[in-house]
C-alpha cells in the first residue's frame, strides 16, 4: 500500500516536471498559435483572440492557471479547433488510436514472436535466412512508404480493402498492418537473439526428456525465459502505438489522437500540446511501471527494488 | 590477536516466501579458529549455502552479529568492509556457473586483483602464472577461456581465483561435490596445501562426509537451519552425540561389496518447513529419542565435552 | 612392484615426464586473433563486411564515377529511367540519381554510424548503470529509480518541441542531427539493457566478481554487456536505419543537411509520389540502399554475435 | 429557377464525396477563418447576397434594398421565405446578432476586422466602443438597416462573404457550443448538416426548409478529412472521393490530359523577398539580376507543373475591372536575359566594392515544392551567374518568426489576395505593412495606394493601382515566380461542378449523371 | 533374457571452433532388466554425452552421432522419428539430469516442471497431476512439498532442485531410468533414502537404472555391473566386486586409492591421480591414460588395447593384461615409486 503511494507520487512528480518543461520549451520557441493570422490581423483583433486563451497574461500566470485546471482533469480548450476543448479530442480519438494501436500490438506480437521462434530453431538455415530478410524490410521500410505501397496493391489495384478512413473492421486492417511491420520485425530480431540463448540452456534439455511436443518446449520453457528484451522493447513501443502514431494516421485518415501530437506543435496549440503530453506521459509512465511489474512475473529471480527478497 | 577468526552470533537469514518467512538460517551461533578448517555438514535445505554466503557477504543477514578479527562486521567503515570483503573468498558450488565463459581464465583470476589494485602490468602477469602453477594448472591456461577445461580443473581455477586477493578466510560450498573422485583428491590436497603455507582459514561444505572428516579439524552439523552438534572431526564421528549426527553418520554409503554393512539408522517421517519450524527441538519429529521435553523447550547449546558441543536434551 | 620382464621392448616402461599431465592440446591464440580469424570464418560476417565495404566503396568513389555532381540539373532531362547514361536514372529535377545516391550514403551512413555509437555509449550506460543498480540497497533503487524517471521525462517531452528549440540555437547541419538524435535515440537501448541486465546479473559468475570487490563499471562492462551481446547487436542494428528516417524528419523540421545535398532519408522522402506515378528508380535506389545496408549491418552481427560466443559450435 | 433533369440523372443518387483535406477548425461562421470551413459554410448558409454560378453576387437572403444618397446607410427587406433549417423564419435579429457577436472582442473572431467597414464596428472590436454604436441595426423582423463608416463599392461581394451570414439568435444564445456538433446546428441555406464525425467526415444534406431547393440538385455532400496527397488520390482512383483538389505534384503529369483534370487560377503569387538592408540586396542591380537570371518558365513546366504562370510582375491574373484584366493590361515588367543579368551583377560589384560574391542565403519554410523550386532556383543562379545560393528551411511557424524577425536575406513566400482586387495584393508591400518584411519603403508607392484607396472612379482607381506597381517592380525588393493555380480531378460522372476563383467548388448545382 | 539397453561402438563427436571433439569414441555396454549398471569415470569423460545420446538429447547442431546403435526394448533408437522418440522419453526412459542449478526452468514453478510430464504421457488432468506431483515431491524427501509446489528452482537448495529433478524422472515409472549423479548435492540421509527409492521401483517395477557417479560407496550400495569410462572409451567393465575390488586397470585402480579413508584415525595426505585427461579435441591414438599411467609401456603410447577379458565378464582395456606385459603381482600393495 505504502509502495504503491510512494510510486504514485513519484509519478505525479515526473508529469509535473514534464507539464512544466514541456511548458516552458513551448513558450521559447519561436511562434504562437496566431503568428500565421497575425500578418492580417490589426493588433487589437489579435489581442482579442489571445484574451480568450489567457494568452494575454504573463506566463508564470497562465502556468498556474494551467496547473490549476490540471488538477481537476480540465485540459483546456484547442485553440485550433476553436468550439472543442482537449479532454474532448482525446476522449474521441483515443477509442480509435486505441483499437488500431492494440490490434497492431497483437499482431506485431503474435507475428514477431513466431517469426522469431522459428529463426531460431532454424538457426542458419534457410528458414531462419529468410524470416530475417522479412524482419530487415519490415524494419529498413518505414512505415511511410509501406502504407501507400500496400494501399496501392492491395485497396487499388486488387480492390480487397478501402483505401483509407475509419469505419468497419475494413478499415482497420490495412493501417494494423502497416503499424505493426516495424514493430513485428524488431520483436523477431529480439525473440530470435535471446531464444538462440535459451535454447543452449540445459532446462531445455530437461523439458525435452519429458517427452514434450517441440511446440511445447518452446512455448511453455523457451519463451517465457527469453521475452524479457522484448517485453523492455514494448515499454514504450505500447504508450505509442495506444496513443496513436501521426504517419499511419495521416497516411489512412484515421480520426485518432496520433495527429495532435504533432499538429498541435506545427499550430503552436498550448493547450493540446500540453494536453497531449501529459496524456502520453501517463500513459507511457504507467506502462513501464506495469512492465517494471511483469519483469517479475516473468523471471521470479528478478529483483527490482531492494525491499525484502 | 584473538585465537578466533570469525564468532558469529545468534545469525539469522531469512527470506520472504509469498507471505511467509522461511528461516533459511536461524540463530546459529559458532565460532572458527584462525588456521583451521571448520566443515559443516547436513541435510540438504539446511541452511549451509545460506550461512556460507551470508557469512561472505553474498546475503544481507536478517539478524545476528559477525564479529571477525574482534570487530563487529555490521560497524566496519566502508574501507574496512571492502578490506573484509576482500579477505574474506568464497569458492564456489558450481565451477561453471561461477567463471564468466566469456572472459578468459587469466582475467578472471586477476579480477579481484585488478579491483584491489594488488598488481599491474608484469607484476600481475607474474602473479597470474605463479597463481595457475600453484593450483596445478600451467602459466599458459591464462589465455584460454573456461570451457576448454575439465570440472577439476575449472574448480581449481575458482580457487586460484580466491586466492588472488590474499584471503584469510574461504567458503567453500560444496566445491568438490561436481569432480571425480581423484579430482576430488586433487582439489582437497591442493586445499591443505595452501592452508598450511598460507595460513588460510577454511569453512568447508561438503556433502561427503569422508571428504568432509579428512579435511577438517572440526565439523559442525546443520539441520533445518540450525546447529545440531559441533566438535573435532575425530570426536564427532567416533562419538557422535547428536541423534541427527548418527542418524547421518550411518547412512555414509562404504565403497567396498563385501565388507559388512554397518545398520543404517532410518529417519523416520518428513524433514519439516524451515516455514514453520516445530517447536521446541527442530530435530524432535524424527527423532527416534523425541521425548516430550524436546517439544516444549529449545534445547541449550551447550558443551557436553570439551570442545564438543551439541544442542540436544538427552544430555 | 612391477617385474620388469620386458622380452617386447613395447611393453617396456616410460621413461617419467615423457607425457605432459596436464595438457591442453588445443592450439591457443590471443584474444583478438583468435576473435578476428573466427569472424572471418563466419560466412555471415563476411557477407556482411562485405557488403558495407562495397558500400563504403561506393560512397567515397561512386560520386567521382559519373560526369554529373549530386546537384547538376537537367530539367528537361527529368525523371529518366536507369540506363548507360545514368545508372539509376534521375531525379524530377533531372539529376542523376548514381550521384546523388553515393553521396547521400555518406550522410546516411555517418548519421547510421553516429546513432549506433550514441546508443552504445548513453544507452548501454543508462541500462546498464540502472539494471545494474536496482534491488542493490537504497542508493541503488534511487539510481536506477532516477534514471528511469529521466528517460520517461526525456521520452514524454514532445520530441518534436525539443528540435524546434534546437533549431533556435543551432545551426542546422550533421552535428545538429547528431545532438538531435542523441536526446532520445537510446531510450529503447536503455530499456533493453537495463531489462537484460536485471535478468542476467542473478548468474552466479556475477556474485563471484562482486565477491572479488570487482567495481561495479567493470561489472557491468566485462561480465553483463558480454552476455548480453546478441541483444545489444540487434539494437543497434535497428538504430541504424531509424536514424536514417530521423534525420529526413529533422530536415523537414530544417535542422537536417540542406539541400540539395542528398540523404537517403530525404530522397526516399521526397520520392513518395512515385508509387502513385511510377518512377521507381527514384524510391528504389535510396531505399534499397537502406534495407541493404541493414541486411548487411545485421548479417555481419549475427556473424559477429556466433563468432564471439566462445561456446558456440561453429557449422 | 428551375433545372430540368436530364433523364440520365434519373434513378441516379444524387450525392458526392469531396476531400476537406483536414478538419473543419470551426463551422461557426463568426470563428471559421480558413477556406475549408468557408467550403462548408457557403454550402450550409445564404448571406443577404449569394454567389451564382458564374461568380457574381447576386441577392440572396436579401430580397430588396434602399441606399441612402450618402451611400452611408443600407436597409435591406428580407425574403419571407428565408427559414432556418428547422423551419423557423429568419429573422433580420439573427443578422445583427450575428454580426455583433463576430464583433465582441470577446468572441476573438479573427476576421471581425472584415466588418470594420461599418460604423463603430472596429471601435467596438478594439474595445474601444460600445456595441450599441456599431450601425447594424434589425428594424423589425425582416429588415436589416446597416450604416457604414464610409462608402464602399464592393458591398455585394463583402456581403456574401461568411462571416456576414447570419446565425440563428435563440439556438446560439442557448447554446455556446452549438456549431461544435452536427445535432446542435442550424443552417439556412442549401444544405443542413446533418452529420458531423470529428477528423472524419462532415455530411450535409439538402435543406428542406431552404426557399430555393428547387435550384439545388446535389441532394447529399460527404466531406472525408484525408490530409495525405498520396491517400487521397488513390481514393481518387478507387472511386472512394469524387472530387479532390492540390494533386501530388508526381501525377499531374500523367492526370493533365486526363478530361477530369482541372485547372483554375488562384489569385496569388508565388515569389522570393530581398532584404533590401542586407548585402548583397541592398543593390537594386542585384535584385533585378536576380529577377533577370531565373526561368520561370522551367520552373512552372517541370516542377509546378500545374498551370501555373510564370509571374514578371505582381498582381496575378484575374483582376478585372470594366471588363478588363488588370494583368492583361501589362503582362511583363521585364524580360529573362542571362547576359543581361550577369552585366547587372558585375556593374552592382563595382558600386558596392565588393571583390567577390557576398554569401547569400535562400531561406524557405518546409514544403516539398518549396524545395525543389528553391533547388531549381540555386542551380539556375549558379549557372547564369556564377552565384552559389545556400539554401536553408524551416519549420513554418518558426519561418514565420524568422522572417519577421527580418533575419533573411532570400525568403519565399506566398500572397494570396483576399478578395480577387489588386488593392489586396499590392497592400503587401506597404511601409507600414506587417506583411512586408524586405526593409523597402518607397513613400511613392504608399501614397499612390492611399490615393487608389479613396479613388471612386474606378478607371482612375486603376490607373493609380498600376502606377503603384511600377513603382514597385521598378525597385523590385522582391523576385516573383508564378501565378498560383488550383488543380482539381473531378469524377466524369458530375456535371455542373462550379469552381469559382480563390473559392472551393460549389457543387449545389451540380449532378451526378450515372 | 535380452537385454533392455544395448549400446553398441557409439561414437559421437561436436564441432568446436577448435576442430572435432571426439567426446564418445566407441563405448558399448549393456543393461538388463531390473539391472542397475553404474558408470563411473573422470570428469569430461562423456559419462554425459552417452547418456544423451540413449535419450536423443545431444543438440542437432554442432554434434553428430557419427556410428554405432542404441537398441532400446529391441527398437534402434537412432533410427526412430522425432515423434515415435516422444513417446518414449519421458515415460519409458527418463533421466535425472546432472547439473541441477541449471537443469531447472528458472521461470517455472517446480510442481508444474513436474507435472507437464504426467499429463504429456498419463494423460492426466491437472489436479490428478498435481497430486501425482506432490507425492513424488515426497517421495523424493522434500518436506512441504505444498508450499514448495509453487515455489521457483532459484528458492530451492541445491539439494532440493536435484530432488525435483528426481521427481521428474520418476513421474512416469520408466523403464529405464538414466540417473546422472543424482546424488551429488543430496546429503547422505537424503541420498540413502533417493537410493532406497531407486531400488524399490527396481524391485517393484523391474525399473533398469543407468547410474552415472563419483561416489563409489554408492555403487557398492546400488549397482550390479560397473563400466569405467576415461577419455570417451570404456576403459574396465565387470560386476561391482570385480571393480571395486579386484580392479584391472591402473586408472580405476587410482580412482580407489583417492578415496579417504575415514575409518583411519590419523590423517593421510590423499592419493589422487596426478595430471588431468587428454583432450578429446586431439586424442592420443594409444592409451588415453598413458601420460598420467604409472604402469605406462612403450606400447601404451602408440597402441590402444582392445577390451582384455580378465575373467568372465570383466574387461579391461590395458596392455597390462596382454601376456607379454610386465606381471603385476600385487595391485593393493602397488604403492607409487618414490614421489
Ligand atoms: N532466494 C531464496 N528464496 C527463498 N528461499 C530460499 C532462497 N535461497 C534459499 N532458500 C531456502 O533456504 C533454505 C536453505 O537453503 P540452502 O541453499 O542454504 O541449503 P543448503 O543447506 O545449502 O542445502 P543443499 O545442501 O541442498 O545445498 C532452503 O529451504 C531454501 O529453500
Ligand atoms: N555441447 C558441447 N560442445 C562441445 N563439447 C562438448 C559439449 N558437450 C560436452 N562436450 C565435451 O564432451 C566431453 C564429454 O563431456 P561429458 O559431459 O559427457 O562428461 P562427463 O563424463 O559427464 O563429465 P562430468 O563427470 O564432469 O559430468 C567433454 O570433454 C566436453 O568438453
Ligand atoms: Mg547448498
Ligand atoms: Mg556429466
Amino acid at each position: 500500500m505504502k509502495f504503491i503511494l510512494k510510486r504514485l507520487l513519484t509519478m505525479l512528480l515526473t508529469i509535473w516536471v514534464i507539464t512544466t518543461l514541456t511548458f516552458v520549451i513551448m513558450h521559447t520557441i519561436p511562434g504562437d498559435p496566431f503568428s500565421s493570422d497575425s500578418d492580417v490581423l490589426p493588433e487589437e483583433v489579435l489581442n482579442n483572440m489571445r484574451a480568450k486563451f489567457n494568452l494575454d497574461k504573463p506566463l508564470p500566470f497562465q502556468y498556474l492557471l494551467y496547473l490549476k485546471n490540471l488538477a481537476s482533469f480540465d485540459l483546456g480548450p484547442s485553440i485550433e479547433s476553436e468550439t472543442r476543448n482537449v479532454n474532448t479530442l482525446i476522449a474521441e480519438g483515443l477509442p480509435v488510436s486505441a483499437l488500431l494501436g492494440f490490434q497492431a500490438l497483437v499482431i506485431a506480437l503474435v507475428f514477431g514472436l513466431i517469426l522469431g521462434i522459428i529463426a531460431s530453431l532454424f538457426h542458419n538455415r534457410t528458414i531462419d535466412y529468410a524470416a530475417m530478410t522479412i524482419a530487415i524490410l519490415g524494419i529498413s521500410v518505414p512505415s511511410f512508404i509501406l502504407a501507400p505501397l500496400m494501399i496501392k496493391v492491395f485497396a487499388v489495384q486488387w480492390g480487397m480493402l478501402p483505401v483509407a478512413s475509419w469505419g468497419t473492421w475494413k478499415h482497420t486492417i490495412l493501417p494494423s498492418v502497416a503499424l505493426a511491420a516495424g514493430p513485428l520485425a524488431i520483436i523477431a530480431r529480439f525473440t530470435r537473439s535471446s531464444m538462440l540463448e535459451v535454447l543452449k540452456q540445459n532446462y531445455m534439455k530437461t523439458a525435452d526428456a519429458k517427452g514434450l511436443g517441440a511446440a511445447g518446449i518452446v512455448v511453455k520453457h523457451g519463451i517465457r525465459n527469453a521475452i524479457i528484451p522484448v517485453v523492455s522493447f514494448m515499454g514504450p513501443l505500447v504508450a505509442h502505438l495506444l496513443t496513436g502514431t501521426f504517419v499511419i494516421e495521416k497516411i489512412f485518415a484515421i480520426p485518432g489522437l496520433g495527429k495532435y501530437f504533432v499538429d498541435s506543435i506545427f499550430n503552436r496549440d498550448y493547450p493540446v500540446i500540453l494536453g497531449t503530453t501529459i496524456f502520453f506521459s501517463v500513459v507511457l509512465i504507467v506502462t513501464l511501471f506495469l512492465i517494471d511489474l511483469s519483469y517479475r512475473l516473468i523471471d521470479p529471480r528478478i529483483k527490482l527494488s531492494s525491499r525484502g527478497d | 590477536m584473538t585465537e578466533m577468526l570469525l564468532e558469529v552470533e545468534n545469525l539469522k537469514k531469512y527470506f520472504n516466501v509469498g507471505k511467509h518467512s522461511l528461516k533459511a538460517v536461524d540463530n546459529v551461533s559458532f565460532s572458527v579458529r584462525r588456521g583451521e578448517t571448520l566443515g559443516l555438514v547436513g541435510e540438504s535445505g539446511s541452511g549451509k549455502s545460506t550461512l556460507g554466503r551470508t557469512i561472505v557477504g553474498l546475503n544481507e543477514a536478517t539478524g545476528g552479529k559477525m564479529v571477525f578479527e574482534g570487530r563487529d562486521v555490521s560497524t566496519l567503515s566502508k574501507k574496512e568492509k571492502r578490506k573484509y570483503n576482500r579477505i574474506v573468498q568464497m569458492i564456489f558450488q558450481d565451477p561453471h556457473a561461477s567463471l564468466n565463459p566469456r572472459m578468459k581464465v587469466g582475467d578472471i583470476i586477476a579480477e579481484g586483483m585488478d579491483a584491489h589494485k594488488l598488481a599491474s602490468g608484469k607484476e600481475r602477469m607474474h602473479r597470474i602464472f605463479s597463481l595457475l602453477e600453484r593450483v596445478g594448472l600451467q602459466g599458459d591456461h591464462a589465455k584460454r577461456y573456461p570451457h576448454e577445461f575439465s570440472g577439476g580443473q575449472r574448480q581449481r581455477i575458482g580457487i586460484a581465483r580466491a586466492l588472488a586477493v590474499e584471503p584469510k578466510f574461504i567458503v567453500a560450498d560444496e566445491p568438490i561435490s561436481a569432480l571425480d573422485v581423484s579430482i576430488q583428491a586433487q582439489v582437497i590436497n591442493l586445499m591443505e596445501d595452501l592452508q598450511r603455507e598460507m595460513g588460510l582459514t577454511f569453512l568447508f561444505i561438503a556433502h561427503d562426509l569422508g571428504m568432509v572428516k579428512h579435511i577438517s579439524d572440526r565439523i559442525g552439523v546443520m539441520y533445518l537451519g540450525s546447529f545440531m552438534e559441533l566438535a573435532d572431526s575425530g570426536d564427532l564421528f567416533s562419538e557422535p552425540l547428536h541423534p541427527y549426527t548418527q542418524a547421518l553418520l550411518s547412512a555414509i554409503p562404504a565403497p567396498t561389496v563385501s565388507r559388512e554393512k554397518q545398520e543404517r539408522i532410518i529417519l523416520k517421517g518428513d524433514p519439516p518447513s524451515p516455514i514453520s519450524p516445530p517447536s521446541g527441538c527442530r530435530f524432535r519429529t524424527r527423532c527416534p529419542h523425541a521425548m516430550e521435553v524436546c517439544a516444549a523447550a529449545v534445547p541449550e547449546w551447550k558443551e557436553i565435552r570439551p570442545q564438543h558441543w551439541t544442542a540436544c536434551h538427552l544430555y | 612392484m612391477l617385474e620388469k620382464a620386458s622380452h617386447d621392448s613395447l611393453f617396456r616402461p616410460l621413461e617419467k615426464g615423457r607425457l605432459k599431465k596436464e595438457e591442453i592440446r588445443r592450439p591457443g591464440v590471443s584474444q583478438a586473433k583468435e576473435s578476428f580469424r573466427r569472424v572471418l570464418k563466419n560466412k555471415l560476417a563476411v557477407t556482411g563486411a562485405i557488403i558495407l565495404l562495397l558500400i563504403l566503396f561506393f560512397a567515397i568513389f561512386g560520386p567521382r564515377m559519373v560526369p554529373y555532381s549530386y546537384s547538376d540539373q537537367s530539367l528537361a532531362s527529368g525523371n529518366l529511367s536507369p540506363d548507360g547514361k545514368h545508372w539509376f536514372g534521375t531525379d524530377d529535377l533531372g539529376r542523376d540519381m548514381w550521384a546523388r545516391t553515393w553521396y547521400g550514403a555518406r550522410i546516411s551512413l555517418t548519421i547510421g554510424v553516429a546513432a549506433a555509437l550514441i546508443d552504445l555509449v548513453v544507452g548501454l550506460l543508462v541500462g546498464g548503470i540502472s539494471g545494474y543498480m536496482a534491488g542493490r540497497g537504497k542508493l541503488g533503487d534511487r539510481i536506477d529509480n532516477g534514471l528511469m524517471r529521466i528517460v520517461e521525462i526525456l521520452y514524454s517531452i514532445p520530441y518534436l518541441l525539443v528540435v524546434i528549440l534546437l533549431l533556435v540555437v543551432m545551426k542546422p547541419g550533421l552535428w545538429t542531427i547528431v545532438i538531435a538524435l542523441s536526446i532520445t535515440g537510446w531510450v529503447s537501448m536503455a530499456r533493453v539493457v537495463r531489462g537484460q541486465i536485471l535478468q542476467i546479473k542473478q548468474q552466479e559468475f556475477v556474485a563471484a566478481a562482486q565477491k572479488l570487490g570487482t567495481p561495479h563499471g567493470a561489472i557491468i562492462l566485462k561480465h553483463l554487456f558480454p552476455n548480453m551481446l546478441g541483444i545489444i547487436i540487434v539494437n543497434l542494428t535497428f538504430t541504424i536505419p531509424n536514424a536514417i528516417f530521423a534525420e529526413a524528419f529533422l530536415s523537414f523540421i530544417g535542422l537536417g543537411v540542406q539541400a540539395p545535398i542528398a540523404s537517403w532519408g530525404t530522397m526516399a522522402n521526397d520520392a513518395l509520389g512515385v508509387i502513385l506515378s511510377g518512377q521507381w528508380w527514384r524510391l528504389f535506389f535510396p531505399g534499397f540502399m537502406i534495407s541493404l545496408t541493414m541486411f548487411a549491418f545485421n548479417v555481419f552481427g549475427d556473424g559477429l554475435q556466433d563468432a564471439l560466443d566462445p561456446h558456440q559450435a561453429k557449422d | 429557377s428551375g433545372n430540368s433533369k436530364s433523364t440520365s440523372t434519373e434513378g441516379v443518387k444524387q450525392e458526392i464525396t469531396m476531400n476537406a483535406v483536414s478538419e473543419p477548425p470551426s463551422l461557426d461562421p463568426a470563428l471559421a477563418t480558413d477556406t475549408t470551413s468557408g467550403w462548408i459554410l457557403d454550402h450550409l448558409y445564404e448571406g443577404l447576397y449569394m454567389k451564382n454560378k458564374s461568380g457574381d453576387s447576386v441577392k440572396g437572403l436579401a430580397k430588396g434594398v434602399k441606399v441612402s444618397k450618402d451611400k452611408k446607410v443600407y436597409t435591406f427587406k428580407l425574403r419571407d421565405d428565408a427559414k432556418w433549417s428547422d423551419g423557423d423564419p429568419v429573422k433580420a435579429q439573427d443578422f445583427e446578432y450575428a454580426w455583433k457577436h463576430v464583433l465582441d472582442p470577446k468572441t476573438g473572431s479573427s476576421f471581425a476586422f472584415y466588418m470594420y467597414y461599418i460604423k463603430g464596428a472596429e471601435a467596438y472590436n478594439k474595445g474601444k466602443g460600445s456595441v450599441e454604436d456599431v450601425g447594424v441595426k434589425a428594424l423589425d423582423d425582416k429588415t436589416l438597416q446597416v450604416e457604414l463608416a464610409a462608402p464602399i463599392g464592393f458591398i455585394e461581394k463583402l456581403l456574401s462573404f461568411w462571416v456576414y451570414y447570419p446565425v440563428k439568435k435563440e439556438t446560439a444564445e442557448g447554446n455556446k457550443n452549438w456549431a461544435a456538433e452536427a445535432k446542435d446546428y442550424v443552417s439556412n441555406g442549401p444544405y443542413k448538416l446533418t452529420e458531423w464525425k470529428h477528423n472524419r467526415s462532415v455530411v450535409i444534406e439538402k435543406n428542406k426548409s431552404y426557399y430555393g431547393k428547387d435550384d439545388v440538385n446535389m441532394e447529399k455532400v460527404t466531406w472525408k478529412m484525408v490530409n495525405d496527397a498520396t491517400t487521397y488520390y488513390q481514393m481518387y482512383k478507387s472511386g472512394e472521393l469524387d472530387l479532390i483538389q492540390t494533386l501530388p505534384s508526381d501525377v499531374i503529369n500523367q492526370e493533365k490530359d486526363n478530361k477530369e483534370y482541372k485547372v483554375t487560377p488562384y489569385f496569388g503569387t508565388y515569389m522570393y523577398m530581398f532584404n533590401v538592408d542586407k548585402e548583397p540586396f541592398n543593390n537594386q542591380k542585384v535584385r533585378e539580376a536576380f529577377n533577370l537570371a531565373i526561368d520561370r518558365k522551367m520552373i512552372t513546366d517541370k516542377i509546378t507543373q500545374a498551370g501555373e504562370k510564370p509571374a514578371q510582375a505582381f498582381v496575378p491574373y484575374g483582376a478585372e475591372s470594366g471588363g478588363k484584366d488588370f494583368r492583361k493590361e501589362k503582362e511583363q515588367y521585364f524580360q529573362e536575359d542571362v547576359k543581361k543579368a550577369k552585366q547587372l551583377i558585375k556593374e552592382a560589384m563595382k558600386e558596392e566594392g565588393w571583390s567577390q560574391f557576398p554569401e547569400t542565403e535562400l531561406k524557405y519554410n518546409t514544403l516539398d515544392s518549396n524545395k525543389k523550386i528553391a533547388e531549381a532556383v540555386q542551380e539556375m543562379l549558379k549557372k547564369n551567374l556564377g552565384v552559389d545560393v545556400k539554401l536553408t528551411n524551416q519549420e513554418w511557424k518558426t519561418y514565420l518568426d524568422t522572417t519577421k524577425q527580418k533575419n533573411f536575406q532570400m525568403a519565399r513566400m506566398g500572397w494570396i489576395g483576399i478578395y480577387v482586387d489588386p488593392t489586396p495584393i499590392l497592400d503587401y508591400y506597404l511601409g507600414d505593412s506587417p506583411n512586408n518584411r524586405t526593409n523597402w519603403v518607397n513613400p511613392k508607392y504608399d501614397k499612390l495606394l492611399a490615393q487608389s484607396k479613396t479613388e471612386q472612379n474606378e478607371k482612375k482607381r486603376m490607373e493609380l493601382l498600376h502606377q503603384a506597381e511600377n513603382v514597385l517592380m521598378k525597385d523590385l525588393p522582391f523576385m516573383p515566380v508564378y501565378y498560383y493555380s488550383n488543380n482539381y480531378l473531378t469524377s466524369s460522372k458530375f456535371k455542373g461542378v462550379v469552381y469559382p476563383v480563390n473559392r472551393y467548388p460549389y457543387v449545389r448545382w451540380a449532378e451526378k449523371t450515372e | 533374457m535380452a537385454q533392455l539397453l544395448e549400446v553398441d561402438q557409439l561414437k559421437v563427436s561436436f564441432r568446436s571452433h577448435g576442430g572435432e571433439v571426439q567426446a564418445v569414441r566407441g563405448v558399448s555396454f549393456n543393461i538388463g532388466h531390473g539391472e542397475v549398471l553404474a558408470v563411473v569415470g573422470e570428469s569430461g569423460c562423456g559419462k554425459s554425452v552417452t547418456a544423451q545420446a540413449i535419450m536423443k538429447l545431444l543438440p542437432k547442431r554442432g554434434c553428430r552421432i557419427k556410428q554405432g546403435s542404441i537398441h532400446f526394448d529391441g527398437k534402434d533408437l537412432l533410427k526412430l522419428s522425432g515423434k515415435e522418440m516422444k513417446q518414449i522419453k519421458g515415460s519409458q526412459i527418463s533421466m535425472v539430469f546432472q547439473d541441477p542449478m541449471t537443469s531447472l526452468n528458472p521461470t517455472m514453478k517446480i510442481g508444474i516442471q513436474i507435472a507437464e510430464g504426467i499429463i504429456k504421457h498419463k494423460g492426466l488432468n491437472k489436479t490428478q497431476a498435481k497430486a501425482r506431483a506432490l507425492e513424488l515431491l515426497k517421495l523424493a524427501g522434500i518436506p512441504n512439498p505444498e508450499s514448495r509446489y509453487n515455489q521457483y528452482p532459484h528458492e530451492l537448495s541445491g539439494g532440493m532442485r536435484q530432488r525435483v529433478l528426481i521427481a521428474i524422472a520418476l513421474a512416469c515409472d520408466p523403464k529405464l531410468l538414466i540417473a546422472d549423479e543424482p546424488t551429488t548435492a543430496l546429503d547422505v540421509t537424503i541420498q540413502a533414502q533417493i537410493l532406497d527409492l531407486m531400488k524399490d521401483l527396481q524391485h517393484k517395477f523391474g525399473t533398469s537404472i543407468m547410474l552415472i557417479t563419483h561416489d563409489l560407496g554408492v555403487v557398492a550400495e546400488m549397482a550390479q555391473n560397473v563400466i569405467v569410462m576415461y577419455a570417451g572409451i570404456v576403459v574396465e567393465s565387470g560386476t561391482v566386486a570385480d571393480i571395486l575390488e579386484r580392479p584391472k586397470h591402473p586408472y580405476t585402480m587410482g580412482l580407489l586409492n583417492s578415496l579417504p579413508n575415514y575409518e583411519e584415525g590419523e590423517k593421510e595426505r590423499l592419493i589422487p591421480i596426478e595430471g588431468s585427461p587428454p583432450d578429446l579435441y586431439d586424442p592420443p591414438k594409444g592409451c588415453p591414460f598413458a601420460a598420467r599411467c604409472e604402469f605406462a609401456m612403450e606400447i601404451c603410447v602408440g597402441e590402444l588395447p582392445e577390451p582384455f577379458a580378465v575373467n568372465d565378464g570383466h574387461h579391461s582395456r590395458c596392455w597390462l593384461n596382454d601376456p607379454r606385459a610386465p606381471k603385476v603381482t600385487e595391485f593393493a600393495a602397488a604403492g607409487r615409486d618414490e614421489s
